[in-house]
């Protein structure tokens, strides 16, 4: 069983991935934060396999309870709905395994969470936006 | 012989290039507007990605739970239903931020709109402004909306007197009426109408005077036309 | 001895009319660009007005025939889903449109793009357009972040090649991978993001030719340099 941690702001949104994600034989949601400092405490407590955040929540957001996990040894994965310059290159700095359309479809988040399991990373190109700065070494290739 | 034909180049140039730059500034302002709008564009479109993905994760849902359990899927599509109207109402009021508010336009609007509210009006001067770009024309039209909208929802008057003088200097736009003045309700204020139009006018450098008695509210408009000063020097 | 200061005067006037020309100039050009966005917004906010009152229709209708007709209510919950995900890809799109796209940074962004995906990069020629005006500059950015958008999404390759070629004359774009090729897949393809870069193309006298086989894709993309022409004469 791959056991998994929600954290998302908007309780419809929560609700309906957490539902999404349950109803995959293979998976089960452990835990669901509401915002980022939940998210942090829930992974520590819980010890999921993997950890799917949403970035713009209260309190504290999806990508510095990302740096705070980095350390853990759950997998993170980040959604969200657009592109923002230099949310992309915080999540690569955050060691993200993930960075995911918020409205992909429930089989290729599914899927994508498999891959991520396997030791690959998924990245959505509609969310890798300008790293504005002018050189980034980008390493772990 | 030599310096006159120079001279007379130096000038036809000179023109040409204020021409250009009068054309230019003109461009200039409209920019800003748009500049304005896009930052409003931006904005909403942030929880309109957040009803759009919640519709696409809720119509998943209800697609895998139908004939599993019906009951649970019928709530996931009516919660659908009630996401997409909202979002649709978002859009609306996006498009209604985005369309250009014609001064002459709004000039009819609220004289409609206070002739509903049987409350008499009289408009003197412009209904068109002429020195003024495009930028300020929108902030002239919104006050005027927002001065009028109050009048009728805050002042009981029953007559209202709207007045434009445009000069190349100002345009003044001054707006009466004879209501029960600013402050005769108890309650502290907790509306933003004023004050969003305070904003807008520090804007494009104008100014918003008011005065008010138990015998009713005066609202003055003042913004400088600095485009035309500029052509002046020139 | 008055001729001389006159002169002089006139002389600095001039220069300092013509710096002022030339920042304005600058930001005309930019405008133009907003302007072409602002036409791409409204555009999109149309159709994403009618995509999200479909959806409340059909989540109407797919909860009215649940309990009664699974399998129809099955269909009209798949369309809401489609329905969603297209128009949040629209506003993507447009968002992504909005941005100012410097083709030196989409250069640098598409790198990132092909890096993150582990595909081998090989940039050839300049990365800064010196011919082509800033709308122009535009639509390549969109075309070269369109082709490898579609490199990562759909071909498979393990080797990406960009190369820019200018002259005078013309500015020439090629992108090429070593994936599966366009048509491999079975299905039709039901994107329109080659489409929309032909269309972009048109507006500018441009052009696309895409070559394919299953060794493999190369889209070239030339777009004549009129500005250019234009500026010889004057
Ligand atoms: N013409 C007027 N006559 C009498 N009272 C007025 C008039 N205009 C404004 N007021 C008073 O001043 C208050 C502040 O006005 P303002 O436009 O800032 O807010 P609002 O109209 O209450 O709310 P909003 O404009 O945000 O919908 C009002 O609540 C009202 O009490
Ligand atoms: N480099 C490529 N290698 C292989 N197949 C490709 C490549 N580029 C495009 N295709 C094929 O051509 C189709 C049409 O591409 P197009 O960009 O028009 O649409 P899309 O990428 O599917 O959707 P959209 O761009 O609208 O998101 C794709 O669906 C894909 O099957
Ligand atoms: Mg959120
Ligand atoms: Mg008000
Ligand atoms: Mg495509």
């Amino acid at each position: 069983m791959i056991r998994i941690v929600l954290a998302e702001d908007q309780g419809m949104l929560l609700g309906a991935l957490g539902s999404l994600l349950d109803l995959e034989e293979d998976m089960e949601v452990v835990g669901k934060a509401r915002n980022g400092e939940e998210a942090v405490r829930l992974v520590s407590e819980l010890q999921p396999d993997i950890c799917i955040m949403d970035i713009e929540m209260p309190i504290k957001n999806g990508l510095d309870a990302a740096e705070e996990m980095k350390d853990e040894k759950c997998e993170v994965i980040i959604l969200t709905t657009f592109a923002r310059a230099g949310y992309f290159e915080r999540a690569r700095q955050a060691k993200v395994s993930g960075y995911l359309l918020k409205d992909s479809p429930s089989e290729e988040l599914a899927s994508s969470i498999r891959k991520i399991l396997d030791g690959r990373k998924v990245y959505a190109p509609e969310l890798i936006d300008l790293a504005y700065e002018e050189e980034n070494p980008l390493t772990d290739r | 012989v030599i310096l006159l034909p120079i001279n007379t180049y130096n000038r036809r140039k000179r023109q040409n290039l204020e021409a250009q730059l009068s054309d230019a500034n003109k461009k200039i302002s409209q920019l800003l507007v748009y500049e304005e709008r896009q930052r409003i564009a931006r904005d909403l479109h942030d929880t309109l990605g957040q009803k759009l993905s919640l519709i696409g994760l809720k119509s998943d849902l209800a697609g895998r739970l139908i004939n599993k359990d019906n009951n649970k899927a019928k709530g996931e599509i009516d919660d659908i239903n009630q996401t997409a109207r909202t979002a649709l109402n978002e859009v609306r009021e996006m498009l209604a931020g985005m369309r250009i508010s014609k001064f002459s336009e709004e000039i009819k609007h609220v004289k409609q709109l206070l002739e509903a509210a049987t409350i008499g009006v009289d408009i003197q001067g412009d209904k068109e402004l002429k020195y003024v770009p495009s930028l300020v024309e929108d902030v002239m039209s919104m006050s005027l909306k927002e001065a009028v909208t109050n009048i009728v929802k805050h002042s009981q008057a029953t007559e209202c007197k709207i007045a434009t003088t445009e000069s190349e200097h100002e345009t003044v736009l001054r707006i009466e009426d004879n209501g029960v003045g600013i402050g005769s309700k108890e309650h502290s204020p907790t509306g933003h109408g004023l004050d969003g139009m305070k904003e807008r006018l520090e804007f494009v450098n104008g100014e918003l005077e008011i005065k008010s008695s138990d015998r009713g509210t005066t609202l003055i408009v003042t913004v400088p036309n600095v485009m035309q000063q500029l052509k002046q020097e020139g």
